[in-house]
């Protein structure tokens, strides 16, 4: 879901002729088996869900556990039908799911596939947020890393990249936050715009959710400039956490690449140092990169959740715990099939782009 | 080849003007464990279009001495002395100077073309970063990628690579590795340096190819007139090639001469040594004189009978097929050899004997076993009797454990032996293959590639095997400690008498070692029989042009041998 | 090998068997700069090992006390006199609770990390030899829970696990169980993937020829050489799992203060106090879980740089002799980051 | 009457307003429906857009006709109900008693699981006698909670030809339709992130015309931000959910105004009389005994130190089932136990010592820390440490999930433990009825057959001052036997920004949130 997806084919554009090796005569076999297996990863990770939220209890006693008499409350659990056999309701839930119906929340009364839509949007503008400040911190400073090796630079910043992984990221944007909006005042504290910009944004024509998009297109500079704002502090904490693990993976990979015979090659063709990181070392080191820059969304993810919940941002991590709280299993399972989707998916494109580089990988 | 380019002389006469002197070289690393001497003191020169070689055992700063011609030197080096290119002194250059000279006046040609070039990247950008590196340098005017791209066009056709104009955007992957090397040495050649620094070119390459290589380089001087200074092991190579040879040891130039000179008339007890340690082919033969095959009364050991071995393909694509139809025997005290080239299905056939492969399809029998119903609670008792030493004597010794318990590992699998037992017998063991005992107690990274060897020997051989599957045995070893495992090898051999399967891409050791030789060709054996026959006169197509493909140690022979293989190869 | 008799200095293996434990002798691998971090992560991990296991001693105060002699603990004290760092909102004193904390992150990370090496390790070796459908099942399976955002696993365990739980080894095991589910995968990916690298050696085909049992190469053979990086990825899950640990407290899952002193839940609980300016509730803590995952992390990534060659300091160059070097060769440093999955 | 702290009375700051005024909170709304919700997070909203048959002025918790023009018992068993004439809903369409019959039948036959069916289990039958009056049919006479149910989650006035008969609508189908008669109608809305009000020019109800031009409604998910945002003006008003050290800082704050009123939260711990210690089920069973466990635990807590530490004056201490300001409320329990609201240790050792107890009793205390505010860890710890101080207790405290709370409480898992209590409506039964007569839902065994039969009287005492006599006793009684012990009542907080004005007009007894008196 994030431009994760789309990064790799640009970036590795040099490794598609991969697929002109006789060798990859398979391949296009091989990407529907692994196409495939994103769905007994789904069909797990659901079934998981199922059945662990199922012993945690019900909806109902979440809600009115505290003001109604048990055999009412047990009246209304039967009436609901969740006292029916588990395996039962198991095999209606997938029934249903496989002709796409996701269902209607139980805690707050909406269908799941808006509230994927609403939240989903907010997380997806707040992991691409973070993941351009991953990008532009960790990409840049891993390479000065690599570059400057065993040097003060080079310690300097892998200790940078340990405390930005070391931070905890409600920790961190609690700071930011004290530094930035309440000291210096210069950002808002939470929330994703302004309600004037936000009333703005909801009347326009099919907005998309995203919210800067929403104001690019609504021409309106103030309510860009706003929302933009409001997405710099969330963007940083889970962009931060994030960039010191790309920072380390792009120096540990561009000096894995640095030490090889063909950057030597180039060393002895009379190619400036510079170039040789940012060109012949940088781009074979990309792979590896990818390949782990995809795993790094399931991270990134979890971290949104604290993310959202300390800058009041309204996605779907966040809102997964909430409705776990409330035991809203249609809730839940819906949102767990999107982040399963989204993950499996991008695991999937990453997998397979590894294929395309290097045919010897295999699932 | 080509039209004439730009460069003078070309007729492949050494000419007078000098393009290299190094003079009183001295390179020190800084590690650990304190400074290691790599290059202790090189003087030598090189006139332009002349060959230079430089041999020696490895570690002996070849590599080191190479590297400094080009100022690509790590961080940990120091260097004293002085590099002269076309009279530029290299060691006390800026890192600009560097570059502007790098490619421009010196280039370098690399050991392993597959990492030597970016998998990432087209050929042609590879070729054309170093002309546009050096585009626009000392007021020259920048060159435009067009340019560039049509310059990397022009040094492929050099190489004699087909096609060149659609093949510059390839990607290294997409060549064979002979071809690999070719872009290589046209990436060297692009901005036509005077010189070019070879750091064995050729060793990573099969025979037939490697040959090529050389005839190209040939080429190159001829037409070009470019200096090379080749570095290699591979005295057959030096006898091809080279006008002077430099013979290093432990970082000093023991003995420099020509070429001709060099291997009729060695001076230094250290040259002869190295020159006697080289193999052959002709010479030393096991199966010298013989005239029909030995051992044949014997039990046989293995049968192979139409063997194929496949491997399946992976998600969908067909299966492949190393091994084809493969039929042989192997007697109990016959030593029979195995050559080809790689990827020709050695190893496969020899994994499959060991039951490390499974066969898939004609027959195997191994020690009376059907390998083609291979299981392994059956064939267990069998494997007491199955000696494997493998190619890499260092991976092959679990790091975790000692030499001692590595060797006692077989024993206590099968005879179940008291710990003083044990001991006793690695003991006699480790004698038997001239190591000496409290070896035992070490790890294997305590040992050298030649004691590693011996000491995976000794486990073979613990149980007393009636066969022995020796695969490409000394491949990772230098040509004196070869010779002496060789030795070794045949000693042990002799006098333990097992049947004994040997594999090696190297005709010159197989013909030191086995009376029976098979040749191998993309999982076919084309050829078998009597070494001295098989290599003096042989059948199969394939076989002459591998043996053809050889150099030989003897400059002179040489140059009659590739009079021969042009002839037979119709160049 | 500049002869072939030429043996190598290095110690000998029996009498130094101190140098050759993990740490220690990457502490004598290491040189410049990346010693100093190394140590530097050692230091920030004793001083978080000895707390723990002095907390009984040092600190101050109880984690749960809320008074002492004199009577009731004031209410956000600030740092100073009687309570070196401040009391919270409940009365709490705040070093005692930091201090104890290391009790309950330590005792997390032990638990949670021996359960998932456990489990992890022992499924890893075996799908990884003996492959098959046990193999891709096991994938698959490993996959999906690896691909979830562990966190939101880790709410989910927790919420399944600590119904009914509150007692300090009911939290504890609470938190540590989420986490390990969480682990398992990882462990499992590590050792199947070093497992299935091992099994294509030479030293494993070697025991293979020799006609060793699948169980002995197993537990001889591969074991051993797979779990060389457990010590690395021990480190780096045992940072993990204190981050782990501190978001399930900070969004409302985890230990509560009165069963035992968790930091995140401490955090949590503070951040209406650092926007009242009240900022030594909230500041200690979070300090406290950069303190130990910083020195865990920095122990571990120092311990997989030198275990990989490409990455060893090479400031004064650190090049064993050249007969050395087949053998790192043989068994490169584990690369957890650019290993294929 | 109903005499919330506030007093001070409505006075509709009409006219005066001139912009929107936003209102930010941490709860959330359940469903637009009202057939599907019971809760304040919803509850909020609907006050705001829905009319109801009879509502609480602001400053009164009394159940006043809103867009009723008068509703009385016209027989024991017969509520009824006359509706101004010419109401309509924003949609256009005629608001008359059809549409009152058809949004009460609804509530109760779709009985949402969710949703406030329960609180119309006296209700018999509704009947729209004619275009404006509505005749409820009761089952028990005389019920004087009536009144207030209808001002409650059940009594929103709805749209028949907008809603399903027989199901629960989705709120951005509710919202496109428009179908309120409040104060407000929705102009857009984005569910629990950010609501917007403008006013209705037709509503003529109680309330009256809303003193700004529009309201905005923000939801927050953590009370930090909220704090945050209210201090920097980015908010007019914020409710709910502060803790305690934010509403202790923003006192501080000359930027910000804060609002206390009173409050229908009671916090209290719960005694089951069966299993705790000597209770009916126990192997040593000893009523009396366990008596005197109770009422020296009563003697024991100090309530202030709680509400001061813990809770900042956010919550005040409870001596009464009975939270103060609603109708007949007293505190028996000051007089009871403890020493006039401290703690009295003597008391408590007398009553160990006339029971015959000796030695410590161990107590096993549980809580929910996730359900009744994040304070809760700290209030119990402090209860802990209150009884084992006293030498006469020691506890062992345990924390469970909510979920898991709710279902073990009632399986007589917990002998002793925490709940909280928010009222459905403005009137003191709701403190008594759920808790103390036969089959209540707190399931703790407690049976007086006394206590029960006063609760059942008052319910049905027309007279207003007998009433409130009854209500006394039964508190007395109640406090007498300990089946809960009552510990703090919480206060309504709002805080504002320094210009907004109108807040404490809504801060009343009847805990409705009226966006229409704020006004800046
Ligand atoms: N970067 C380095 N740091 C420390 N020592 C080095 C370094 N490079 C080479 N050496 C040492 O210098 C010596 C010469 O090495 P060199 O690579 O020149 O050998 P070589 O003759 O090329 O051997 P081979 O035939 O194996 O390639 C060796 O002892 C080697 O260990
Ligand atoms: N595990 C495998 N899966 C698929 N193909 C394989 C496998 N191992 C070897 N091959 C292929 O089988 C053929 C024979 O390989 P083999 O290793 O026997 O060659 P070799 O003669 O030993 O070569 P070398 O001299 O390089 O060792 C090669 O084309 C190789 O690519
Ligand atoms: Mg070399
Ligand atoms: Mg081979």
């Amino acid at each position: 879901m994030t431009t994760l997806i789309e990064a790799p084919p640009e970036d590795s554009d040099g490794l598609l002729p991969a697929k002109k090796k006789p060798s990859g005569g398979g391949l296009g076999q091989y990407i529907l088996i692994r196409f495939l297996l994103i769905f007994p990863t789904i069909l797990i990770l659901v079934t998981m869900v199922f059945f662990l939220m199922r012993i945690t209890g019900d909806p109902i006693t979440a809600a009115m556990g505290g003001r109604l008499p048990p055999d009412q409350l047990q009246q209304r659990i039967t009436a609901a039908g969740y006292d029916r056999p588990i395996l039962v309701q198991y095999f209606e839930y997938l029934g249903q799911l496989v002709t796409g119906n996701f269902g209607t929340t139980l805690s707050d009364n909406r269908k799941v596939t808006e509230m994927l839509g609403t939240y989903g949007s907010a997380t997806l503008e707040l992991s691409i947020n973070a993941l351009i400040v991953a990008l532009l911190v960790g990409i840049p400073l891993g390479m000065l890393a690599a570059h400057r090796r065993d040097h003060v630079p080079d310690a300097v910043l892998r200790i940078f990249a340990i405390l930005c992984y070391a931070t905890p990221v409600f920790f961190a944007g609690l700071l930011l936050k004290l530094t930035f909006s309440v000291w210096l005042g210069w950002l808002p504290v939470a929330g994703r715009a302004k309600t004037s910009t936000e009333l703005a944004l909801t009347s326009l024509q099919a907005p998309t959710g995203i919210y800067w998009l929403d104001a690019l297109r609504s021409g309106n500079m103030a309510a860009l400039g706003d929302v933009m704002a409001h997405a710099v502090l969330p963007a940083v904490a889970l962009g931060l956490l994030t960039a010191g693990i790309f920072l380390r993976l792009v120096r540990t990979n561009v000096i894995g690449t640095l030490g090889k015979d063909y950057v030597e090659a180039g060393r002895s063709r009379g190619v400036s140092e510079f170039r040789l990181v940012t060109k012949h070392a940088y781009k074979p080191a990309l792979i590896p990169i990818i390949t782990v820059m995809g795993l790094q969304i399931a991270v990134m993810l979890g971290g949104a959740v604290l993310t959202e919940k300390t800058f009041e941002w309204k996605g779907l991590g966040f809102q997964l715990a909430t409705y776990l709280t409330a035991r809203d299993y249609v809730a839940v399972q819906g949102i767990v099939v999107l982040l399963a989707v989204i993950v499996a998916t991008t695991n999937f494109i990453v997998d397979v782009v590894a294929a395309l580089i290097d045919p010897r990988v295999r699932y | 080849m080509t039209e004439n380019l730009d460069t003078p002389s070309g007729n492949g006469v050494p000419g007078t003007k000098t393009v290299l002197g190094i003079d009183h070289l001295q390179v020190t690393f800084a590690t650990d464990s304190g400074d290691v001497h790599a290059v202790k003191d090189v003087s030598l020169e090189l006139k332009a279009g002349e060959v230079l070689a430089i041999v020696g055992e490895s570690g002996s700063g070849k590599t080191v001495t190479a590297k400094t011609i080009l100022g690509l030197l790590p961080e940990t080096a120091t260097s004293s002395g002085a590099v002269l290119i076309n009279g530029t002194n290299i060691i006390s250059l800026s890192p600009a100077r560097l570059r502007q000279i790098r490619g421009r006046d010196v280039a370098m040609v690399f050991q392993e073309p597959s990492t030597a070039l970016n998998p990432v990247f087209t050929v042609g950008w590879q070729i054309a970063e170093g002309i546009r590196a050096h585009s626009g340098q000392g007021g020259g005017k920048r060159v435009s990628a067009k340019e560039a791209k049509e310059r990397a066009i022009d040094a492929l056709r050099k190489v004699g690579i087909p096609d060149p104009e659609h093949r510059v955007n390839y990607y290294p992957h997409q060549f064979s590795g002979g071809q690999k090397q070719r872009v290589v040495i046209a990436a060297a050649l692009a901005l036509n340096p005077g010189l070019i620094v070879a750091d064995e070119p050729t060793t990573a390459l099969d025979v037939t190819v490697q040959a090529e290589i050389l005839e190209l380089l040939r080429d190159l001087r001829g037409q070009y007139g470019t200096s090379i200074v080749l570095i290699t092991h591979n005295m057959g190579v030096v006898a091809d090639l080279a006008d002077r040879v430099v013979v290093m040891y432990q970082g000093d130039i023991v003995e420099e001469a020509p070429a001709r000179k060099l291997f009729a008339e060695p001076k230094q007890d250290y040259t002869r040594q190295l020159l006697a340690a080289v193999p052959h082919l002709g010479r030393n033969s096991a199966s010298e004189g013989l005239t029909e095959r030995r051992h044949q009364g014997g039990e046989v050991l293995v049968e192979a009978k139409d063997l194929t071995i496949e491997y399946p393909g992976r998600l969908g694509t067909p299966a492949f097929k190393a091994v084809d139809g493969v039929s042989f025997t192997l007697s109990r005290g016959e030593v029979f050899g195995l050559v080809g080239e790689s990827g020709s299905g050695k190893t496969t056939i020899g994994r499959a004997i060991a039951g490390l492969n499974r066969t898939t399809g004609g027959s195997l029998k191994v020690l009376g076993y059907e390998m083609l119903d291979l299981r392994e609670r059956t064939f267990k008792p069998l494997r007491k009797d199955i000696g494997f030493v493998f190619q890499d004597p260092a991976a092959s010794f679990n790091p975790q454990l000692t030499i001692g318990e590595c060797i006692a590992e077989p024993m206590v699998i099968h005879t179940r032996p008291s710990e003083a037992q044990a001991r006793k017998r690695v003991g006699e063991l480790l004698e038997s293959v001239q190591l000496p005992a409290s070896y035992a107690g070490r790890y294997p990274h305590e040992l050298s590639g030649g004691q590693r060897q011996r000491a995976s020997l000794a486990r073979a051989l613990s149980l007393n095997p009636r066969l022995l599957i020796a695969d490409e045995p000394t491949s990772a070893l230098d040509v004196s400690v070869q010779a002496k495992v060789l030795e070794l090898f045949r000693d042990i051999q002799e006098e333990f008498g097992f049947g004994c399967l040997f594999i090696s891409h190297d005709l010159a050791v197989v013909d030191i070692l086995s009376t029976w030789v098979g040749v191998l060709y993309k999982g076919k054996l084309v050829e078998q029989g009597i070494g001295s026959q098989v290599m003096g006169s042989p059948q199969h197509d394939y076989t002459r042009r591998l043996i053809a493909s050889l150099p030989v140690p003897d400059p002179d022979e040489q140059a009659r041998r590739r009079e021969e293989s042009r002839a037979l190869l119709g160049l | 090998m500049s002869t072939t008799e030429a043996p190598v200095p290095v110690a000998n293996p029996r009498s130094s068997f101190f140098l050759r434990l993990p740490v220690v002798s990457h502490v004598r691998q290491s040189v410049g700069l990346q010693r100093g971090m190394l140590i530097m992560g050692l230091v920030l991990t004793a001083v978080f090992l000895l707390t723990a296991l002095l907390a009984p001693f040092i600190a101050p105060y109880g984690f749960a006390q809320l008074s002492d002699g004199d009577g009731n603990f004031p209410a956000q004290q600030p740092p100073g006199g009687k309570h070196l760092l401040g009391t919270t909102v409940g009365g709490y004193d705040v070093l005692s609770r930091v201090m104890w904390g290391t009790q309950t992150a330590l005792l997390v990370i032990i638990i949670a990390v021996v359960l998932s090496i456990f489990a992890g390790v022992i499924l890893g070796l075996v799908s990884g030899y003996i492959g098959g459908w046990l193999d891709r099942i096991l994938v698959v399976v490993a996959d999906a829970i690896y691909a979830f955002p562990s966190l939101l696993l880790a709410i989910v365990m927790a919420i399944v696990i600590s119904g009914g739980q509150s007692s300090l080894f009911g939290g504890v095991m609470a938190a540590a169980i989420s986490i390990t589910v969480v682990f398992i995968p990882q462990y499992f990916r590590v050792i199947r993937a070093e497992t299935i690298r091992l099994k294509a050696e030479p030293f494993v085909e070697s025991a293979k020829v020799v006609g060793a049992s699948n169980l002995r190469i197993i537990t001889r053979h591969i074991y051993r050489n797979a779990t060389r990086t457990l010590p690395l990825i021990f480190t780096l899950n045992a940072s993990e799992a204190i981050l782990t640990l501190a978001a399930l407290g900070f969004l409302g899952f985890g230990i509560e203060p009165s069963s035992a002193s968790e930091w995140g839940f401490d955090l949590s609980k503070a951040l209406a106090d650092t926007t009242s300016g009240i900022w030594w509730t909230g500041v200690f803590p979070g300090l406290a879980i950069v303190w130990v995952v910083l020195g865990l992390t920095l122990v571990g990534e120092s311990i997989n740089d030198l275990n990989d060659p490409r990455l060893r300091g090479r400031k004064r160059a650190n090049r064993k002799a050249p007969a050395a070097s087949p053998a790192a060769d043989a068994a490169p440093g584990p690369d957890t980051e650019s290993s294929n999955p | 009457a109903c005499t919330g702290p506030s007093g001070g009375g409505g006075t509709s700051t009409n006219g005066s307003g001139g912009s929107t005024i936003t209102l930010g909170t941490t709860d959330k709304v359940v469903t637009l429906d009202p057939a599907g919700s019971y809760d304040a997070g919803s509850f909020l909203v609907m006050n705001q857009v829905y009319p109801f048959l009879l509502n609480a002025k602001p400053g009164s918790a009394d159940a006043s006709p809103d867009i009723a023009e008068s509703a009385s018992f016209t027989a024991p068993t017969e509520y009824t109900v006359k509706l101004k004439s010419g109401l309509k809903f924003a949609n256009g369409h005629a608001l008359t008693s059809s549409d009152v019959k058809f949004s009460v039948d609804r509530v109760v036959k779709i009985a949402d699981p969710n949703g406030p069916a329960s609180l119309l289990s006296n209700l018999e039958s509704v009947e729209a006698t004619d275009d404006t009056t509505v005749v409820f049919k009761l089952k028990a006479a005389n019920d004087q909670v009536f009144p207030g149910v209808l001002a409650s989650n059940s009594g929103p006035i709805i749209d028949e030809e907008v809603f399903p008969a027989d199901k629960v609508m989705g709120d951005d189908d509710i919202v496109k339709a428009k179908p309120f008669a409040g104060p407000y109608s929705i102009d857009s809305y984005k569910k629990n992130e950010l609501i917007s009000l403008s006013v209705n020019p037709d509503y003529q109800g109680l309330l009256g015309k809303p003193a700004n031009d529009g309201a905005n409604i923000k939801y927050y998910a953590d009370a930090n931000n909220l704090k945050l945002d209210i201090q920097q003006g980015n908010i007019d008003v914020a409710g709910r959910s502060l803790t305690a050290t934010d509403v202790a800082d923003l006192e501080k704050d000359s930027k910000v105004k804060v609002h206390k009123g009173p409050g229908g939260e009671l916090r209290y711990i719960v005694f089951n009389f069966d299993t705790m210690p000597f209770g009916a089920k126990t192997p040593e069973a000893d009523p009396a005994k366990a008596l005197a466990v109770r009422q020296a635990m009563a003697n024991i807590v100090d309530r202030d130190a709680i509400a001061d530490q813990v809770y900042k004056g956010t919550y005040l201490p409870a001596y009464s089932v009975v939270p103060e300001g609603f109708l007949g409320a007293k505190q028996p329990l000051k007089d009871l136990y403890g020493d006039g609201g401290k703690p009295s240790l003597d008391k408590a050792k007398k009553v160990f010592a006339d029971a015959g107890i000796s030695g410590p009793v161990t107590i096993k205390l549980q809580y929910n820390p996730d359900h009744y505010g994040s304070s809760s860890g700290d209030e119990y710890a402090m209860i802990k440490e209150q009884l084992e101080k006293s030498g006469l207790f020691t506890v062992n405290l345990q924390s469970t999930e909510w979920v898991t709370y709710s279902k073990d409480r009632t399986a007589d898992a917990y002998p002793v433990y925490q709940l909280g209590w928010f009222p459905d409506y403005s009137d003191p039964d709701n403190y008594l009825t759920p808790f103390f007569v036969p089959g209540n839902f707190l399931k703790n065994h407690y049976d007086n057959a006394d206590v029960a039969a006063l609760i059942q009287k008052q319910l049905t005492t027309v007279d207003k001052d007998e009433r409130v006599k009854i209500l006394g006793e039964a508190q007395d009684a109640v406090a007498k036997d300990l089946s809960t012990l009552p510990l703090l009542q919480g206060a309504q907080v709002l805080v504002s920004g320094a210009d907004v004005k109108g807040v404490e007009t809504t801060l009343d007894a009847s805990f409705k949130t009226r966006l229409g008196v704020i006004s800046k």
